[in-house]
């Protein structure tokens, strides 16, 4: 935990207490990258010292090595862009004694996503992470599921608490498990609740938009993958709607919001809206810096309204205006943070 | 070697050559650990621009000290609507640049006989390659093509650096009509070259190493595959390259090139999932 | 029908016949505007004449006078905008009475779009409207429904399906009805199957995606009616996948492409992907001459890759890459158009 | 009167005046059929901008005829990112304009004493006012007003043109220190003014129309909403506006203003649906 990123005072500002939590991880401050968009930290760490972020989100790891989808894999889109990755990656065996081993000694918190095929391939990752110290385990299943022609487990109540009640059986208690939510479903305050009753910790949101695009020279789908995820600032009114409404489903779940996050105002928006703490994505292709220039920014942000903490800010436009009024008469009279 | 870095140039130059324009910007951070084959990643399009990703330019000129010191050079071509931007800009102006990024032309221990091929724009890189060559006490040639005379690059500087040039246009508009692997197997015999080096391209690298292969030397490539991030974190920019192994893998080319042995590319693959690449199975 | 817009040859361009058909309603070209986005065509033919259209797709009209919902009504979003207009009109009666009579007599092809509050009130607009000239009935399902405690009718098959067979035996048989769809639903496939049974003649697609804005000086939902719909370049790559999937699921029925539509390539990547016909909305307000721009950019692209008519490119980015291959070859073969 | 047309203007001149930039454009489309109250929609941003919707400006002077014949001027207070990015532009940019639009100040058809009053850039619509009036023999007088000196906009031009202006600031900057609706009163009074014209931001409006209805006279007030097509076909920019017939219409401040009666706009009730609005009753 970094002194400088808990709580540190610009001219003329007030110190803002940065710390955020979790369910029971409990972080220095509310910035973590985003899973698929920072690999393991290693390279970021060339630009930045990840131990000043809140976490590292691990790219989605699966049991197996897995190939990937052939290429084209991203295609530009106006503000954001479209990926079709395919959950490239080594396998959790790999993962667990490289990247984890890395994370580790470099003093990182540590998110890891996983990702399975079935039920099954979940609750063996979990296992295979107990013994290991993590901090947060992000169950991303917006993946599809092959017990299930291939429908996305997030995009059926059912299969995603299933999915969820295994993995929190599975995982070693002490550590809590988020639940990352697709916005590709027609009522995700549904699926929240539906998590949330499995036992779910918290819930991360949101994954990418299904999108395509044609690509003009070959008049196919310009993706190997033929749809990809949308990604990027153009999503993000999407995303803070879904904040706000898990927010409204699940009031007592902490939420790790996501999408489109370019700036520390567009972290405060998500946090107001609900989110506990947020994640980082292809903000970091456009500025490899980008996490810690927006936890700088997020925590001006907080200071120039009068907050003295982030989990005071968490939620705050659910409230009314007087209660809003109110809580700003009592800051001032107040003795400052 | 330190590690790449994130600065703000000001372009300090811009000059026609040909159809391109080329960009001399002050960068001393990227300037500092450059080594020829390296890319700078550039943001287009300003802050409120719709456009995201960076775009990558090989290096070209690189100043870390003397006169112009700590100026990076490359050379845009007019492509889309981030090379379009990057071509409307002027000295004076600023650049958000990333680099330098990914793994160099690996040289070679002692002094040999290379051949050095390049491509449109894809010369730029070599030059510098060819000046690390020649101060090493290679011999090297140089043979540079395009589809047309202004789509070439390079010509005078590698005139200038090495004394001649063998250069190929489609259209025969300068130089031999042809391509570039018309020339270069000759140039092999004559030079006794060990190495071939390359940039431009995919089908010309391709047709470059098949040469290199048919004369028992490796052929070292530089590719351009379209990246996002152009740091190793999205893993967008993957080919499907062999390794000693035998295993193939999909390796990205941002980090793992975007220099690789041309016979260890599966050329007829790129774009495919093959079925042996590693972890196809578990798809 | 103007046969400037028809087919026109560029220099060293084909000729390209732009006609094409939504059911049986034949427009010269397939360029229209977007409901909502072009009022009654009234205040654009201030540019251009709106009957050198495909045709005006007119703002959803109800039965009776709207006032909609309070300010704050837009927010600008990356690439996009946010709006909760909530169908401010005149009601039926007025409309008829002057927008349908304005755009009559300025001999523009009318696409009628109606909402209603219930399968009733959507019965009441299509038999009100029976008697008067109009080209095609555009369904707005994406409202919501008050029998179902305000669900929107296209998330739910069966109440989308309700309304356009209602609908279809309410509204006149020489005129098409096009179910508008939304794309906040987990499986656009389904709505999709599910009004093709119901009867309706054609599909119009995407609606807006229900996006949130905060205001960082209020801290409250930027928006008077908390959430808006997304529209603008930015929600096209979804659309585009909506397009793509629907044609796949309904693959005899054809489709009214809209979703960020700024430029002739964009539309042009509508029509590679199945769309018969697009509409222009948002890019009106960056442009108010957009759809003859569109138009004309459309024109010359398809001239561009050799295409002889729209109705050629209809769904091609779907065909094999020997079919496609195929067809250009025969293409070179023959006279020209 | 001709409608609104769409035209690339050249900037001719930019100009700092206090916190403001003055541009100056070569826009004779947009010139020839203005008329004071009238404004301009500038696409911001570029081509490739994440910006979609255009920045509306109340036109300050238009030269339709003479010397800088065609030209148009507007006024511009540094706000977010589209004017940001406008205060970033220099004369020989290209601008996409969208203009005249809106409704023009509705003029008395004989000369009538009139008080004209400006909030910050609020003034620029009302000097090509002023002109008019004069010309057509009207008796008047100017108040402006700002937070603070360096906000304050069209003092020295007024001057040239009525001979004399009131000013104020919040902070006693400059003038006197107080509001706009300080001086009204008595210059109302003074002038036997018949109406009130006034432009400036929404609490300042609304007092000036009480202060008016207070004298018994009308105020018209052009109000500044949030606008997405600023063409009429949106319908974001609506407020609460009380007709003739005694009922309450959202109405376009676009297309059905920008100019309104201040005692017909409800101000109490924007930002909210008045249940007797019309077709409240129907959401
Ligand atoms: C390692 C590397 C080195 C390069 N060196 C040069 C150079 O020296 N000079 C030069 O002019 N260009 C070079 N390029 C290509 C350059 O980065 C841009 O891709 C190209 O300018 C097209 O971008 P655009 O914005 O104009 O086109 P757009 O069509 O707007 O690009 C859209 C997206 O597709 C990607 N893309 C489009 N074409 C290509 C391509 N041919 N290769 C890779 N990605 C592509 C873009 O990077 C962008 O992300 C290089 C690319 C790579 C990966
Ligand atoms: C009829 C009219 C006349 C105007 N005249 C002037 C003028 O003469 N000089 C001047 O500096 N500005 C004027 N404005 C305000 C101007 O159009 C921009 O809204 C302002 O510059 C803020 O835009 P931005 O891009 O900097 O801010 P952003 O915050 O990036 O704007 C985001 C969106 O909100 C809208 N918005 C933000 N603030 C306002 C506001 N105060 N009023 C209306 N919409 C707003 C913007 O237009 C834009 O659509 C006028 C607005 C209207 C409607
Ligand atoms: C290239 C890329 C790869 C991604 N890979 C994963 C992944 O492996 N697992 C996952 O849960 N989300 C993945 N995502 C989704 C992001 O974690 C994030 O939810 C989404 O991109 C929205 O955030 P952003 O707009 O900030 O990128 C990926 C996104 C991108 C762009
Ligand atoms: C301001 C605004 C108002 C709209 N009103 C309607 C409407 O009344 N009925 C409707 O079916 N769609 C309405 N839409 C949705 C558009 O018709 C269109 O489906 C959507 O905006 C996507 O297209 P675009 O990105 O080109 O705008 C509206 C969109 C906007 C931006
Ligand atoms: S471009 Fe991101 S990993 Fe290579
Ligand atoms: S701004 Fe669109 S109707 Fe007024």
């Amino acid at each position: 935990m970094t002194a400088a990123t808990e709580s540190s005072t610009g001219p003329g500002e007030q110190a803002v207490d940065m710390r955020t939590s979790l369910a029971s991880f409990q972080l220095p401050n509310p910035v973590l990258t985003a899973s698929g968009c920072a690999a393991a930290g290693r390279e970021l760490g060339q630009f930045f010292d990840v131990a000043e972020l809140g976490g590292v989100v691990t790219k989605s790891i699966m049991l197996k090595p897995r190939s990937g989808r052939p290429t084209p894999r991203m295609a530009e889109t106006p503000s954001g862009m479209l990926n079709s990755i395919g959950l490239q990656g080594p396998g959790i065996d790999s993962f667990i004694a490289n990247d984890l081993a890395w994370l580790k000694q470099a003093g990182a918190r540590s998110v890891v996503s996983i990702a399975g095929h079935n039920t099954e391939e979940f609750v063996n990752l979990a296992k295979r992470l107990y013994n290991h110290p993590i901090d947060l385990l992000e169950v991303n299943i917006s993946c599809p599921n092959v017990e299930s022609r291939g429908q996305v487990f997030a995009c059926d109540p059912t299969a995603s608490a299933r999915v969820i009640s295994a993995v929190r059986r599975a995982a070693n208690p002490n550590v809590p498990i988020f639940a990352k939510l697709s916005p590709d479903v027609t009522d995700i305050g549904l699926i929240a609740r539906s998590v949330a009753d499995a036992g779910a910790d918290g819930i991360s949101l949101i994954n990418t938009l299904l999108g395509l695009v044609i690509d003009l020279d070959t008049m196919r789908p310009a993706l190997g993958g033929v749809t990809g995820g949308l990604s990027g600032p153009a999503i993000r009114p999407v995303a803070i709607r879904c904040v706000w409404q898990v927010h409204q489903a699940v009031p007592h779940l902490p939420l790790l919001g996501m999408g489109g996050i370019k700036t520390g105002a567009d972290a405060l928006q998500f946090i107001l809206a609900g989110a506990s703490a947020v994640s980082v994505g292809t903000a970091i292709f456009n500025d490899p810096h980008a996490p810690v220039r927006i936890l700088a920014e997020l925590q001006a942000e907080l200071a120039a309204r009068g907050f003295a903490s982030v989990t005071e800010a968490v939620g705050f436009a659910h409230r009314a205006v007087a209660e809003q009024e109110e809580f700003f008469a009592s800051r001032k009279l107040g003795v400052g943070a | 070697m330190s590690g790449p870095v994130q600065e703000q140039g000001e372009i300090f130059d811009v000059t026609k050559v040909g159809d391109y324009l080329q960009f001399t910007v002050v960068a001393p951070g990227v300037a500092q650990s450059y080594r020829p084959g390296q890319f700078v990643a550039v943001a287009v399009g300003g802050p409120d621009s719709s456009m995201l990703l960076r775009r990558s330019f090989a290096l070209y000129g690189v100043k870390p000290g003397g006169e112009y010191a700590g100026t990076i050079q490359f050379v845009v071509a007019a492509k889309g609507r981030g090379s379009q931007w990057l071509l409307a800009q002027r000295a004076g102006a600023r650049l958000d640049l990333v680099g330098p990024l990914g793994v160099p032309f690996p040289l070679p221990r002692e002094s040999v006989p290379a051949v050095l091929v390049g491509g449109g724009y894809g010369t730029a890189p070599l030059l510098p390659l060819a000046e690390h060559l020649i101060a090493a006490g290679s011999e090297i040639e140089l043979i540079v093509g395009a589809s047309t005379a202004s789509r070439l690059f390079g010509e005078l500087a590698a005139k200038r650096l090495i004394g001649s040039v063998t250069v190929t246009t489609d259209d025969g508009s300068a130089g031999q009509r042809g391509w570039v692997t018309d020339p270069l197997p000759s140039a092999i015999e004559r030079l006794g070259a060990e190495i071939v080096y390359a940039c431009g391209p995919m089908g010309m690298l391709r047709a470059v190493g098949e040469v290199a292969a048919a004369h028992a030397i490796p052929a070292q490539v530089a590719v351009e595959e379209s990246m996002a991030c152009g740091i190793g974190v999205c893993m967008t920019c993957v080919l499907p390259v062999r390794g000693e192994d035998g295993l193939t893998r999909f390796l990205r080319s941002c980090v793992d090139g975007p220099i690789f042995d041309a016979s260890r590319i599966r050329w007829a693959d790129v774009g495919t999932l093959p079925a042996d690449v590693l972890g196809a199975d578990g798809m």
